[in-house]
């Protein structure tokens, strides 16, 4: 067996991974080279379903049963031997030391990947003892430690908590909090930070840079934030249709980019630091200066674990919504975005406040008084598209079904109509109408977050409310998107509540921006004052940690730390 | 005479527990003469008992005890408590003198006072007497009671009642001997003031359910639960009584028994009886295979098992004895002919019809097929060896015709529908329906059979079986079912005249006339029914036979009775009953080899169990 | 598809552009196909492709053709009974017979029997007679019958030549009646009847089940409630209370078939219990909120979005209940209320083998009817199995 | 938590009332009476049973009152007097008969639990995880034999062959000499020898059914991210198995939980009459079949009652299964 370089610690070769489909096979993989080394970092970018999730499966084996691996090798430098992975039987004990410690994985989807039914706690305990041989108060004692490093609040109660009660960003660190509990020699993080706000994704990457630093960690990072990639990149590789179509250097990428798809995407990334060119305000979209949504003293108080306990998700929300508007919010993780867009759409009940909703024939109806019936039409005009796209999509149904459920019950469409219909909304958001007749188990990451925006446009509605909807997407997809949005906006005077951690989406989609904290909106204003001029110090704080998609000048090494008042 | 006793007696006379042998026989023990030979103490007798349901079994094993009982070949009867019972001529004063010295099974004497106790309680007090003990009563008023001397008491009747010997020898008739006095008076109001709290204290709601409960004569279960602490005159007595353990029961030689055998020995021979409690006859049928029990004709004997028995002989180191049959038939058709619908009554009533039914039987392959070709066409009726045969009663109407039925049945019902089934005069199809105690297995076979060869002849015979209550429900204390079929009744001798239901219908087993046998019994009750004049003859015959003392004039009625019962044809049959069998253990000695089968003359009780021994 | 290689300075392999998911035919040189198909018959596609699925229900059509059929397969009626040949044991049937010279010829037949009657054991003993040959046809003719009740005919599929002679390729029972011709008559009811329970306590099970798990609450409340008195009702006086109110002029068959309805009425209890337990863990997951806000019904969210997770634990549920009512009329006919002769059903046939007698020396009466209630069961499971297969979403 | 088992104790004095009244009820609904059954059994045996005698007994066990006035009697002694009424058929206090009987159900019931447990467990997990293997379809093959003949048959046929080539005392729990006799090594063992044919018999259909239904609801979790989470984490297969989708796959076992015992009790009836057990089962069956009503009421009653117990109980491990089962 070839020896590897000293620095290399592990080498894909040629690896190739087939699905093998009802109708054809796809060729998820083909011909994968890369190497990881030492204490560095290889990010690799690329489309949307373009095969990066299942390369960095097949590492631990665990691509998923119709998937194999077609051809090629995984070397993995162990001691001072060399073992191929794609060898090894997957349940073997070899695979079992590999998994976890040496190679740990961070899930792309945080949200379904801890189970419903054990307290975080127990899941991070038992992934330190499988490989430490530590008794339960120590490891216990470590998985508080570590859920402090990746900034949960509270980590010594929170680790008692059940996965439902985290919010996304939440279980995404408690993910990586996971993946770090066996010290592993390589990390792999499939979009680690898509639910995090941009200053505990800087934490977590400063955190994840020290281990590598202090540990040689190696670290293949998978991403579409391409200012990720020039903070934190050593080396970047770039993936589309199942194949590395070019590789480099972070600098000789950002700079001398070969490949046209890369340099579409550099371009996309650029796009989207500005704000749209020639977008019509809000307010002048609209005849009626009336609200279509007006949010007054919504709280939700989440008290199960007693009055002591009670936690306030959401703490007295005020906000207008203009038709044709979109409005952007921002903050933290954990701080309660989630929870307000579920209460405006009542899938939460709220503990206080109203939500005034003025529907098409302009009368306005209390949104909290509303019977099961007229929430049915509520929702009919008020559309949810939801942060965890995997949850929301039912494992049983085809995505036929699933983009197509809204149009049979309401009766809009059946037969060739449907499918007709249901093949156009899978062709606007980029995805193959031939995967029609898959489960949503059978995508990828970004694809079933597009399925999820094709169902909720489906009923042609008032106003989204899109949770993350872009986070899973590739920056050049995520901009056609984003303009397919608001060329839709523009066409039938939708308003959109949009929900998202990355700043530059933020500010190239929405007209007005409320930042929230710990379930208040501490600041709202026009998006562009906010993105450059915020006034709130933890708007400051928020927007000084956007990475700078330029290698050649990573902003997020001069942002600085909010550090919330002591009575907050 | 010098009396010998079992060394478990011995152990206890000696260390005081319990007086001397002499002390504890009366003066004039009952000899009895064994079997074989004389037997030798000791050893356990391996009984069970299914479901713990009916303890009427016990008076089989070790409970029947009469003041007179059936010789071992049921010709009559002889004394057993009693030393001697006196009938004068009329048959209306009887003379019973008891043993002196005779002691209940905690020492205490049997006496005319109990006698007493039992007539004042039992009998005759209002509060708690259970209707019931008819052999006590004659022209429905009960007999005078008067005590004469401490052993002797005399029974007045008002008019002739010749059968109350043979009446007290029936199983389980006589409560006289199962009274004690000593033991039941404090449970009753009478004798104890506090009988109120007593019964409060054992869960009773006053004395009189405390005192019935006690006395436990409402009912056979009643008498044996929970009845280790009452005195008996039996050979064994319980020490665990059924009830107070769930899995078995067992009884102990009672060392006051009064019977001793011809060498002196007071018996009984066997040290225990333990009965086992089996839920499922099938587990019993295992158990006996495999020799845990000795000696068992009940539950598990049917012709079906016999081949199992058969060869598992030698594993369970047993062998069979003979049961002789004593019941009229295999199966008895029994017609409602006191049918609350109108055309079938009057359908029913024909015995034309009944007759053409009957010749519509292939009795033959009926017995091969279920009875393993055992048993020989007959209908219910006196066996032929005995002097009461009668031959058309036995014979009419079994001789198998299909053309013949079909020709009698269009005199009557001539008029078919479509699918071949005749028409009753409304112009129904006729459909007659059995219903048949589920449990009834050979029922059921027989049946499956029989259907077809009544369609054959154009009825619509349907069966339905049903659970045993709903059965007594709709049967016996119904009007309105069709048809039905049972079996029981005597074919001969004593038990003839005692239970002569399918020739007379003086009780509720006459299934076949339930509104005449109700007339009979109590004239005044709404549902009774005046019998047409040949039914009414019959019983009056029957109240000639009750007034009748000598056994052969009681032979010359019962005579007379049968030959009306052959004219009347009240029911028809399939079979005589095939011998049954027993299987008993080869160590088991003075077993009697041939034997009555019956509940009356209660198997194997009258051949004495308390002289059988093991070897 | 055509890929075109650059090489580029910086990048160590080649530059690559592809202009479109690569994708190849399952096989070579098949053409791809990309016609999407409805769900329907994705899982109808699944489940033909499963060998041991579509077995199964070759052997579930093959049981109900033998149910319709039975009249013209079974050699004889069921409730002819030959007194001689109580008890007789299995025939083989042979193909040739060995003639006194040592010569074999053709002659399609079963050996007759020797019969003892045995008087002290009260048994019939049956020896193989291998100079009696019962010689044996197809499309013979044999005792008359009514096809469906219209068709008056004699023609059965297989029998002996000469009617009168004894043909009992499976045995006969303690009446003499031929088992193999009993077990083709019981396929009828035990298939349909018993089958309709199933049905309706799984109707029963699934809907109340979802309802309280779905609604929590005061629903919840009050469907446990009834649960809760309806499992701890005592059955047994309730069957008996029945067999006295239910008309004596009632066939067995339909008293049987209210039996059954009753039984499925008390029966639902467990099941609804298991979906509730389910519907509680599953109605707070994103994708019900999803099916929600797209505007379905609350009936459409059980039933089109919430049930089809339990689909492997129905389909269990059911084919563990299969078996349970084939035989329930055995446990029932304990107390009455079973099927009784002199319908013929498997239940029926095995009621008759509960005793020592059948165990010890007739073990065919056992075997049979058990075995046909295991294939049968065991049929119903493994297309069960494929079913579930098919529509798991994880299987390929 | 505490206030939600205060609420669900509190429900259940009505639907214990509700549940005597209609078992009450039900009790009587087969025509006649203890006495109609009693002259059963008797006429069974060839006695005579006198009407009259009938008309006596009946006015004397309080035949003649109305049902209400019965019930209210029966109730009315358990609430004031914890006095459960008098057993006809054994002539004693119920609650004396009740207990004996609940020692040795409870003994079997717990045996044959842990019986199907420690066997269907693995198996049902190894089905699932290697989906039609051959030991699968083994294992399946066997199931279903048990279910589908019937329990007595295959008591019968088992105490046929412990009768036949063990030479082994059938029925019950104890060899005949050791039944009231005090507990010794001999008896222990014949007491173990004479266990396994009730256990496998009462345990094969709960065995088979455990079986499949965890082979079913496992292979749906199987998939499930959590799980290869789990797996990603290095954890041993059958650590990744038993601790997550084990867990959500016990979901309709532990819903099922309220039943085992009243299940045990009531549901195995025949067997134990085949097997001749001494548990409640047969005392019951033979109570409700000779009508013997208050021995049956209270019987009834007491199993209702471990129903609703264990239906609280089955309730309260659901939500300790699984979080996302609150209640409020
Ligand atoms: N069902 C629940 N029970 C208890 N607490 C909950 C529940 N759901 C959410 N929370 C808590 O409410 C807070 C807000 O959660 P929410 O999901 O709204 O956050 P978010 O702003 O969407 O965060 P993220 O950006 O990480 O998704 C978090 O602290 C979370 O722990
Ligand atoms: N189980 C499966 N069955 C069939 N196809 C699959 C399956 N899993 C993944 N695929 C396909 O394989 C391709 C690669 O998927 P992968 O998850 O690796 O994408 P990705 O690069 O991670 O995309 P994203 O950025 O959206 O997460 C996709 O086209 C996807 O549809
Ligand atoms: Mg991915
Ligand atoms: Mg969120």
């Amino acid at each position: 067996m070839a020896d590897l370089p000293e620095d290399v610690v592990l080498s894909v070769e040629n690896l190739s991974i087939d699905f093998k489909l009802r109708t054809h096979v796809l060729h998820a993989v083909q011909n994968v080279s890369f190497q990881l080394k030492r204490g560095q970092t290889l990010c690799l970018v690329g489309e949307s379903g373009s095969g990066k999730s299942v390369t960095a499966r097949s590492l631990l084996q665990i691509v998923d049963r119709p998937g194999r691996i077609a051809d090629g090798k995984i070397l993995l430098r162990n001691g001072g031997e060399v073992t191929d992975i794609a060898t090894l039987f997957p349940g073997s004990r070899p695979m079992r030391a590999i998994r976890g410690r040496r190679i740990g994985l961070i899930f792309q989807e945080p949200m379904s990947s801890l189970s419903p039914v054990h307290t975080i706690g127990s899941q991070i305990i038992e992934a330190i003892r499988v490989h430490s041989d530590v008794d339960k108060s120590t490891a216990r004692a470590r998985t508080i430690d570590l859920l402090r490093q990746v900034e949960i609040p509270n980590p010594d109660q929170m680790a008692d908590r059940y996965t439902f009660e985290f919010s996304g960003g939440m279980r995404q660190r408690a993910l990586i909090a996971m993946a770090l509990a066996g010290n592993p020699d390589i990390l792999i993080a499939d979009e680690p930070t898509t639910a995090l706000d941009v200053t505990t994704q800087a934490e977590i990457l400063d955190l994840i840079k020290r281990l590598q630093v202090s540990r040689g960690m190696a670290m293949l990072l998978i991403t579409h934030d391409m200012g990720i990639v020039a903070e934190v990149a050593d080396e970047v590789a770039v993936m589309r249709f199942g194949r590395i179509v070019e590789r480099g250097p972070v600098d000789a990428i950002y700079h001398a980019a070969e490949h046209p798809y890369t340099r579409e995407l550099l371009a996309s990334t650029v796009k989207l630091t500005h704000h749209v060119e020639g977008k019509v305000p809000a307010v002048a979209l609209s005849a009626a200066p009336q609200p279509i949504l007006s949010v007054r003293n919504l709280s939700k108080i989440y008290g199960w674990h007693g009055k002591a306990n009670a936690l306030r998700a959401v703490d007295d929300a005020n906000f207008d919504l203009y038709p044709g508007e979109n409005l952007g919010i921002v903050g933290e993780s954990g701080s309660g975005k989630t929870t307000l867009g579920r209460l405006i759409l009542r899938t939460v009940e709220p503990t206080g406040g109203s939500i005034t909703y003025r529907g098409k024939d302009g009368g306005a109806i209390d949104v909290t008084t509303l019977t099961k019936r007229e929430l049915r039409s509520f929702h009919r005009e008020v559309r949810l598209i939801f942060q965890d796209p995997f949850a929301s999509l039912n494992p049983r149904m085809t995505v036929k079904e699933v983009i197509g459920d809204p149009l049979v019950v309401n009766g809009l469409a059946k037969g060739r109509a449907l499918e007709d219909r249901v093949a156009e909304l899978m062709r606007m958001v980029g995805l193959d109408p031939i995967g029609m007749e898959r489960y949503p188990h059978a995508f990828s990451g970004g694809q079933r977050q597009r399925i999820g925006i094709a169902r909720a446009l489906a009923l042609d509605p008032r106003i989204i409310i899109a949770d993350e909807a872009t986070s899973a997407l590739d920056v050049s997809i995520r901009s056609q998107i984003l303009d397919l949005l608001l060329d839709i906006r523009q066409r039938l005077n939708l308003s959109f509540i949009f929900i998202s951690h990355d700043i530059s989406v933020v500010r190239y989609f929405c007209d007005r921006v409320a930042v929230m904290h710990r379930g208040r909106i501490v600041e709202l204003g026009e998006a562009e004052q906010i993105c450059t001029a915020p006034q709130e110090a933890y708007t400051k704080s928020l927007i000084s940690a956007v990475p700078n998609p330029d290698p050649r000048n990573k902003r997020m090494l001069h942002r600085h730390r909010f550090v919330a008042p002591a009575n907050a | 005479a010098d009396f010998n006793e079992a060394d478990i007696l011995k152990d206890k006379v000696s260390s005081g527990a319990i007086p001397p042998l002499k002390d504890r026989l009366p003066e004039n023990p009952l000899v009895i003469k064994p079997v074989e030979s004389v037997g030798k103490y000791g050893g356990d007798w391996n009984m069970a008992l299914v479901g713990g349901g009916s303890l009427s079994m016990l008076f089989r094993y070790q409970a029947y005890e009469p003041l007179l009982r059936y010789t071992p070949d049921w010709s009559g009867v002889t004394p057993n408590v009693a030393e001697s019972f006196e009938v004068d001529a009329e048959s209306k004063v009887y003379t019973v003198r008891l043993r002196k010295g005779m002691k209940w099974s905690d020492g205490h004497p049997y006496t005319t006072a109990d006698i007493k106790f039992w007539y004042d309680t039992v009998f005759s007090d209002k509060r708690v007497a259970f209707v019931g003990q008819d052999h006590w009563k004659s022209g429905g008023k009960p007999a005078m009671l008067d005590i004469v001397d401490e052993q002797t008491f005399k029974v007045t009747f008002e008019k002739p009642n010749g059968l109350f010997p043979l009446q007290v020898a029936w199983a389980n008739a006589d409560q006289t001997t199962r009274c004690p006095k000593h033991y039941l008076e404090q449970f009753h109001i009478d004798y104890n003031p506090k009988a109120d709290e007593l019964a409060r204290q054992r869960g009773f709601e006053s004395w009189i359910a405390s005192f019935q409960a006690a006395a436990g004569f409402q009912d056979d279960n009643a008498f044996f639960l929970n009845s280790s602490k009452k005195p008996c005159l039996h050979a064994w007595m319980f020490i665990i009584a059924p009830g107070e353990n769930t899995e078995r029961a067992v009884a102990e030689r009672n060392p006051y028994y009064w019977k001793v055998d011809t060498e002196g020995n007071q018996l009984p021979y066997m040290d225990r009886i333990i009965y086992q409690m089996v839920a499922d006859p099938q587990v019993l049928l295992l158990k006996a295979m495999q020799g845990e029990v000795d000696l068992m004709d009940q539950y598990i004997a049917t012709p079906n098992n016999k081949s199992v028995l058969y060869d598992a002989r030698a594993q369970g180191d047993y062998d069979f004895y003979t049961l002789t049959s004593t019941e009229a038939n295999v199966m008895n058709f029994i017609f409602n002919l006191n049918h609350n619908d109108e055309t079938k009554r009057k359908l029913f009533r024909n015995k034309d019809f009944r007759g053409a039914l009957s010749t519509a039987l292939d009795r033959q392959s009926l017995i091969d097929a279920v009875l393993v070709g055992q048993g020989a066409p007959a209908q219910p009726s006196i066996k032929k060896e005995d002097p009461l045969y009668n031959e058309q009663l036995a014979t009419q109407f079994t001789a198998y015709d299909v053309d013949k039925a079909n020709a009698m049945l269009d005199q009557i019902v001539p008029k078919r529908d479509d699918q071949n089934f005749r028409l009753d005069e409304e112009g129904r199809r006729l459909t007659i329906i059995f219903e048949i105690d589920q449990a009834r297995a050979v029922f059921l076979d027989l049946f499956q059979l029989v259907i077809p060869m009544f369609q054959a002849v154009g009825i619509d015979a349907q069966m339905r079986t049903m659970d045993r209550s709903l059965w007594e429900t709709r049967v016996r204390q119904g009007r309105d079912f069709d048809a039905t079929a049972h079996q029981f009744g005597a074919n001969g001798g004593v038990a003839a005249m005692l239970d002569p239901r399918y020739y007379v219908p003086t009780d509720a087993n006459a299934m076949y006339a339930p509104a005449w046998q109700l007339w009979y019994r109590d004239r005044g009750n709404a549902n009774a029914e005046e019998p047409p004049v040949e039914t009414k003859s019959q019983l009056e015959l029957y109240d000639k036979l009750k007034a009748t003392s000598d056994p052969a004039g009681q032979r010359e009625v019962m005579k007379q009775i049968l030959q009306g019962a052959a004219d009347n044809f009240y029911v028809f049959g399939v079979s005589l009953p095939p011998d049954g069998y027993g299987i008993v253990k080869n160590s088991m000695k003075n077993i009697t080899r041939t034997m009555p089968n019956s509940f009356g003359w209660p198997t194997p009780a009258p051949t004495m169990p308390e002289q059988f021994y093991k070897v | 598809m055509s890929v075109r290689e650059t090489l580029g300075k910086h990048s160590e392999p080649s530059l690559i552009t592809v202009d479109g998911p690569s994708i190849s035919p399952l096989k070579e040189g098949r053409a791809i196909s990309t016609a999407a198909v409805g769900p329907w018959r994705l899982v109808a596609g699944k489940l033909v492709r499963q060998k041991v699925a579509m077995a199964a229900g070759a052997i579930i059509l093959l049981l109900y053709l033998v149910g319709l059929f039975a009249e013209f397969l079974a050699p004889a009626l069921p409730m002819t009974s030959r007194p001689q040949y109580t008890y007789a044991p299995p025939q083989g049937l042979s193909l040739f017979v060995t003639k006194p010279d040592g010569s074999s010829e053709f002659n399609f037949h079963v050996k007759g029997y020797k019969v003892e009657i045995d008087k002290v054991a009260l048994r019939r003993t049956f020896v193989v007679d291998d100079t009696k040959v019962v010689p044996v046809g197809f499309f013979v003719k044999g005792p008359l019958y009514r096809l469906w009740g219209l068709i008056p005919t004699e023609r059965h599929l297989i029998g002996p030549i000469n009617r009168s002679d004894p043909m009992y390729l499976l045995g006969a029972d303690r009446l003499g009646r031929d088992v193999f011709s009993r077990l083709i008559y019981g396929t009828r009811v035990s298939m349909s009847i018993g089958l309709v329970g199933v049905a309706m306590s799984l109707i029963l099970g699934v809907v109340l089940g979802s309802i309280s798990g779905f609604y929590g609450g005061w629903v919840d409340t009050v469907i446990q409630r009834i649960i809760e008195v309806v499992s701890a009702m005592p059955t047994i006086p309730l069957w008996l209370g029945l067999a006295a109110a239910i008309p004596l002029t009632w066939s067995p068959v339909n008293v049987y078939f209210v039996i059954t309805i009753i039984v499925s009425l008390l029966g639902w209890t467990s099941l609804a219990r298991e979906v509730r337990g389910r519907f509680l863990a599953l109605r707070s997951e994103d994708f019900v909120t999803a099916a929600r806000l797209d505007g379905s019904s609350e009936t459409r969210l059980i039933f089109r979005h919430i049930l089809p997770s339990l689909t492997s634990h129905i389909l269990a549920v059911v084919t563990l209940a299969v078996p349970t009512m084939i035989v329930a009329e055995t446990s029932l006919s304990f107390l009455g209320i079973g099927l009784k002769p002199p319908v013929v059903s498997w239940g029926v046939l095995l009621q008759d083998a509960q005793n020592i007698r059948t165990v010890a020396t007739a073990p065919w009466l056992l075997i049979w009817p058990s075995l046909a209630v295991v294939i049968a069961v065991l049929s119903f499971n493994f297309f069960g199995d494929g079913l579930r297969d098919a529509a798991d979403p994880y299987d390929n | 938590m505490l206030g939600y088992i205060f609420k669900r104790l509190l429900y259940m004095i009505p639907t214990l009332f509700g549940m005597s009244l209609i078992s009450f009820l039900i009790i009587q609904l087969p025509p006649g009476d203890y006495l109609t059954s009693m002259i059963a059994t008797m006429s069974d045996s060839g006695q005579t049973v006198d009407p009259a005698q009938i008309e006596r007994l009946k006015e004397i066990y309080g035949f003649d009152d109305p049902f209400y006035i019965q019930y209210l009697k029966w109730i009315w002694g358990i609430l004031s007097r914890g006095d459960f009424g008098h057993s006809f058929e054994w002539n004693q206090p119920v609650s004396g008969l009740i207990w004996v009987r609940m020692g040795s159900t409870l003994v079997i019931s717990l045996l044959s639990l842990l019986f199907v447990w420690i066997v269907a467990l693995p198996i049902g997990i190894y089905s699932a995880v290697r989906r039609q293997s051959l030991a699968d379809h083994v294992f399946t093959f066997f199931g279903f034999i048990g279910l589908a003949v019937p329990n007595f048959i295959l008591a019968l046929t088992l105490m046929y062959v412990a009768y036949k080539y063990l030479g082994q005392s059938v029925g019950g729990l104890n060899s005949p000499q050791y039944t009231g006799a005090p507990w010794s090594l001999a008896k222990i063992g014949d007491f173990l020898a004479h266990l396994w044919i009730p256990i496998i018999i009462i345990g094969a259909s709960g065995t088979a059914a455990l079986i499949r239904i965890l082979r079913a609801n496992l292979t749906d979790e199987l998939h499930k991210p959590y799980v290869i989470t789990a797996r990603a984490k290095g954890l041993p297969e059958y650590k990744v198995i038993l601790k997550y989708p084990v867990r959500i796959a016990l979901n309709p076992f532990v819903s099922a939980i309220g039943w085992v015992l009243p299940h045990l009790v009531s549901g195995v009836t025949i067997t134990a009459i085949v097997l001749n057990l001494p548990t409640a089962g047969p005392l019951l069956f033979r109570a409700l079949i000779s009508q013997d009503m208050y021995l049956a009421g209270s019987f009834i009653l007491l199993l209702s009652a471990l129903t609703l117990v264990g239906m609280l109980l089955s309730d309260l491990l659901l939500a300790l299964l699984d979080p996302r089962i609150r209640f409020n």
